[in-house]
């Protein structure tokens, strides 16, 4: 083994048109507008950033407490505060463009014309690489929530967005739904270029001294390595459903849980949670990837991808 | 503001309760500001899953090993056991792998030179308080009161008055130095020294007390608050406090671990926080 | 405090006119026939005890492996072996009987006949003082899974069973629903005494160096620790969207666990996967929760249960 | 049969990547048989959640406090480090709090006195035999062929030679003992001893390979096996194995925390068996 010289093997893998170095990413919101994970990680390494989630208007969030620590998970309730697109494509997007990584824009509206409009603004900014669409956060009363838990809503929004923009449209699907191949379906008849998931799943936690909800909110979103076997098996079901590409998300630490996404079938993987706990997670998580691949004697990781034996 | 895979140096308990960690920190020395918090990584392992932010108690060299080597820096940190992360960290051990995030937020302003100043501080919320004194010393009269629940909650007294800070001791059930609370010594010396700049660190119902005291006289006043934190670095947006001017209608939230943990008091929005904070009680 | 005199808090609640002991009992599946864990709990202690799912005829189920653990989790794919009803009857509950402690007994069906079939073989069996009817297992290719996130069909199947048994009637309800609340309505509207939940859920995991689902059934129920904000949430919805009582359950392993439940409203708890870690966690449960009352000053249990403050 | 909260021992590494843990356990003196086993629970929090099987190496007595006192008993395990709940196991020491539960399970059964017995154990596979040995060295002539991938996969040879029982080594790589597969040395001793019983336990492919050796000659055998386990009771049906005369259409499962992990050959379904386990691979 070791005296072979070690081949070094081809990481990048290709999603909705985009080329990426390698198949990891970060997952929004979980990395800012890029630059606070700027000094614990050169953003260069990345497969792509995704940005956080961007509305029309600014928006200021949930009250708090909005985050609260579970077993092997966090919920969240940050009601998707953000500074708004016209901020975002005016005071965040230069920076990210001095970087060789492509930028997913990450984006949702409390209307479909909003969601519209949102994605018309983002279509002719240079450095945009790709949007995708939230249409699943369990945060927002008037958010995502109704679009992504119905197929028809689903496909409608998704219609109405795809019109307005040229750029490759990902659409991100939420996992608190009975058959989530229908959603997903129904986004890539709509035309998503290709399909994240999971968002986060539902759930709540209680003080049981005060009695209080932990979260201002009540109800947040699970997110973290508690949650990655129903990712795993939902991501294992769209790529069964839909042609487009699909991108893993939920749970992921390590490479070892990177590879279940891959395996599975997903063209490449975003890490949300994970960031928190480790600025280099990512980095960690691409040299692993690499090193297993050379042990495995896997010359390009789209060997991986789908390899699944049933 | 790196991330350091380092060691435990040494973790004793210096109160009922209470424990002092040294941690081997290179770089901090230099860089770590008076207010300012790491986000400390309990095992590599988990649980728990979260880092757990601690304020920085004191930068410092070791004793050097020998004369051509650099000297080595530390840290340390001061922890009241709470939760289950804390519990684990009472276990740690000389030599215990642990990462470090930081020096993270902005800390304390420190005043004008020769200003009078107080220091308040209750509880656990001495901690930022000592690497403030240590500066402060150099150019001002420094006075520290003290405040907590029973003698146990006072820590590391005589490390501030070996700075020459005046202490002013008071606890709730008279165990140690006054019977009362902090507040009461506070007003006391703001009639003596009208002109002092306030300083504070404690549990939330205490700033809001401390608040109240000092926007009545007009007092400058710096407040290190306490949040539920995810990243520690802005990116989370799950540990915002309300800010100046924030309402309802146009809500304005500011980012506990960017823009604080040390907030001029008029940075905030003192009616709103007070109801907010106290339904935290913390996650466990 | 400690001077005062220590008072005996009430711990018994009533579920489905059921008088329990206190409000743990164990989770179908993870305490066998009872029998298992005799040697290791006082099975008198107990709220009650919940039996392994029964069907009409004896089921071999899956092929291994049929467990995998997950982090803070595990994922099984049992396939609901059991011994069938009738051996049930005949060999196990006389072992029951001898306890005074309330026998729920957990079944489904393959078929809407084979549920009503079930339902009456259990119906004039002493010793039998409710049913749990599992309309959502995520294991069997053709077993409850229609049935729990379809609400006309749970409707139906509700319905029918409730025709054919005078015991207290609970439903289980599966948690890989859209809106959980349209199930729970429906299975009350069909004569449910009592809802249960939640079941297991849906989760895969991959083993990356053979890259086949480390279960022999693929996809398998998420249970432990690691499901627990899902299910305080659903617990929590079920509660304000029906009348009848509700049983929580999952991820409870400790008191505190139990306690965001009751809060939230369930009457009654079930402790599942925890059994395997310790076999005496119910016993604790119980002991911690007494102590809390205590502690709290609550004379009586009851006081707690639905006693969420928004 | 019982849950205890006990303390570890010792805990040392006998072989690279393999060790020895004593555990004090009340009881299993006079309760554990040949071939049963533990549930231990590495450590009271998380991770891992589950708990990890365990056969048991010997029970004894510790040597007296003082004279009144009785005697303490203990257990010894031993594990080869493979995952996420070995790696924990490995940083326990003495004094550490763990769990038992067990003795559980169905063990050995000792055959005929003065029969010839012939134990085969590959790698960690030796643990179960010890007990077994011990108790068979009183009216039988015993002998024990090991085997192993190199030299580190050999362990307590010297224990077993103590008890009187004639050893065996073999590895895949030469590197101690005889090169070759230990079944290739079963046929040898089978060939001179016809009627000696056999009582095997290791990974999946050396025991069908015993049981192929033993079918064609009419041997008797016992085998010891591993399974995916969650209660190790006979609640979770977790652990079952295909049992003799199990088809697709008649299924017929046992459970090998309840049933075994001992089973006599016949009891098995070996063409099914083979292909179904070697999918499991473990389970991290
Ligand atoms: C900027 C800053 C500086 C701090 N400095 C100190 C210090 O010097 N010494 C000290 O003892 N404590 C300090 N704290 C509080 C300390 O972070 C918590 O006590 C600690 O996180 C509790 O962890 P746990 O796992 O033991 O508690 P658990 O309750 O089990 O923790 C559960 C979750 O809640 C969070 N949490 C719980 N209590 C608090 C709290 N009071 N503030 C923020 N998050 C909390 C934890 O980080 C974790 O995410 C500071 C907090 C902040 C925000
Ligand atoms: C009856 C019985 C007796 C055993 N006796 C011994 C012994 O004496 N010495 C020893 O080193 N090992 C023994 N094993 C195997 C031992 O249980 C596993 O090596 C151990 O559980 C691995 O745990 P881990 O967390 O390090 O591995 P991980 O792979 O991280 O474990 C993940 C899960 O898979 C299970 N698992 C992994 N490997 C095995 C395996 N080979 N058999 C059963 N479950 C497994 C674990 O229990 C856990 O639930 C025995 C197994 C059984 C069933
Ligand atoms: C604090 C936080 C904020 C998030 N904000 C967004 C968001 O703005 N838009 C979005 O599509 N997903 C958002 N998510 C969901 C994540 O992108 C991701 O889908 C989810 O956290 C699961 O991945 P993980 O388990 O790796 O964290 C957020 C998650 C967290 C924890
Ligand atoms: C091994 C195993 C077997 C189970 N078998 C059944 C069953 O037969 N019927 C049923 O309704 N639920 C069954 N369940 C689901 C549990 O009753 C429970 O709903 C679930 O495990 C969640 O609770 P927990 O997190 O406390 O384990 C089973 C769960 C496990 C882990
Ligand atoms: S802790 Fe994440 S933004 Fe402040
Ligand atoms: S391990 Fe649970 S039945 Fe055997």
């Amino acid at each position: 083994m070791s005296e072979n010289k070690k081949i070094q093997p081809q990481m990048s893998v290709e999603v909705a048109g985009l080329k990426l170095k390698n198949p990891i990413m970060p997952a929004s919101g979980t990395f800012g507008y890029g630059e606070e994970y700027a000094p614990y990680l050169d953003l260069n390494q990345l497969g792509a950033v995704v940005t956080k989630g961007m509305s029309l208007n600014p928006k200021a969030g949930n009250n708090t407490p909005r985050i609260c620590e579970t077993v092997s998970g966090m919920l969240n309730a940050i009601g998707l505060q953000n500074v708004g697109v016209d901020a975002f494509i005016k005071h965040k997007m230069a920076y990210l463009e001095q970087y060789d990584t492509p930028v997913i824009v990450n984006f949702f509206g409390n209307t479909q014309d909003e969601y519209g409009e949102v994605a018309a603004r983002l279509d002719d900014v240079p450095g945009v690489s790709a949007l995708e669409m939230n249409i699943s956060c369990p945060n927002v009363k008037h958010g995502g929530i109704v679009f992504g838990t119905d197929p028809a809503a689903a496909f409608e929004v998704v219609s109405l967005v795809r019109k307005r923009t040229s750029k490759p449209l990902i659409v991100k699907l939420t996992p608190n739904v009975t058959d989530i191949q229908i959603t997903a379906r129904a986004a890539e008849e709509a035309g998503a270029d290709a399909l994240s998931l999971i968002n986060t799943l539902t759930g709540m936690a209680v003080d049981v001294k005060t009695r209080k909800p932990r979260l201002a909110n009540t109800i947040g979103g699970l997110s973290g390595p508690a949650i990655r076997p129903i990712a795993v098996r939902l991501v294992h079901q769209v790529v069964q459903a839909v042609k487009v590409p699909v991108i893993g998300i939920g749970g992921i630490s390590r490479a070892m849980d990177a590879l279940e996404f891959l395996i599975v079938g997903a063209k490449a993987v975003q890490v949300g949670t994970a960031n928190f706990v480790d600025p280099n997670a990512m980095a960690t998580i691409i040299a692993d990837l690499e090193q297993f691949c050379c042990e495995e004697g896997i010359a390009d990781i789209n060997e991986l991808i789908g390899s699944l034996e049933l | 503001m790196k991330n350091i895979k380092t060691i435990v140096l040494s973790n004793q308990e210096i109160s009922p309760g209470y424990f002092r960690m040294k941690i081997l920190s290179p770089g901090y020395c230099e860089s770590a500001q008076p207010g300012q918090f790491v986000m400390f990584r309990v095992q590599r392992s988990l649980p728990p899953l979260l880092r757990r932010p601690f304020g920085i108690f004191r930068a410092g060299f070791l004793p050097a090993d020998c004369d051509d080597m650099p000297a080595k820096e530390f840290i340390e940190i001061i922890y009241k056991v709470v939760g289950s992360g804390t519990e684990i960290m009472e276990g740690l051990h000389h030599g215990d792998p642990v990462e470090l995030l930081g020096p993270l937020g902005e800390g304390f302003d420190l005043g004008a030179p020769e200003e009078e100043k107080i220091l308040v501080g209750g509880g656990i919320g001495l901690v930022p308080l000592y690497m403030l004194a240590e500066k402060m010393v150099e150019n001002s009269k420094v006075r520290l009161l003290m405040g907590g629940r029973t003698r146990d909650d006072i820590i590391t007294v005589t490390e501030f008055e070996r700075l020459g800070v005046e202490t002013y001791v008071s606890t709730e059930d008279g165990s140690l130095g006054e019977e009362g609370l902090v507040t009461r010594v506070l007003e006391r010396k703001l009639d003596k020294y009208p002109n002092a700049a306030v300083f504070a660190c404690g549990p939330m119902p205490m700033i809001e007390a401390v608040q109240k005291i000092c926007d009545s006289r007009g007092t400058s006043l710096q407040v290190s608050l306490e949040a539920l934190m995810a990243c520690g670095v802005g990116a989370c947006l799950g540990c915002v406090v309300k800010g100046e001017g924030h309402s309802d209608a146009e809500p304005r939230y500011l980012c506990t671990c960017t823009s604080g943990p040390v907030f001029r008091a008029e940075e905030l929005n003192w009616e709103k926080e007070a109801a907010n904070n106290s339904e935290c009680g913390g996650c466990k």
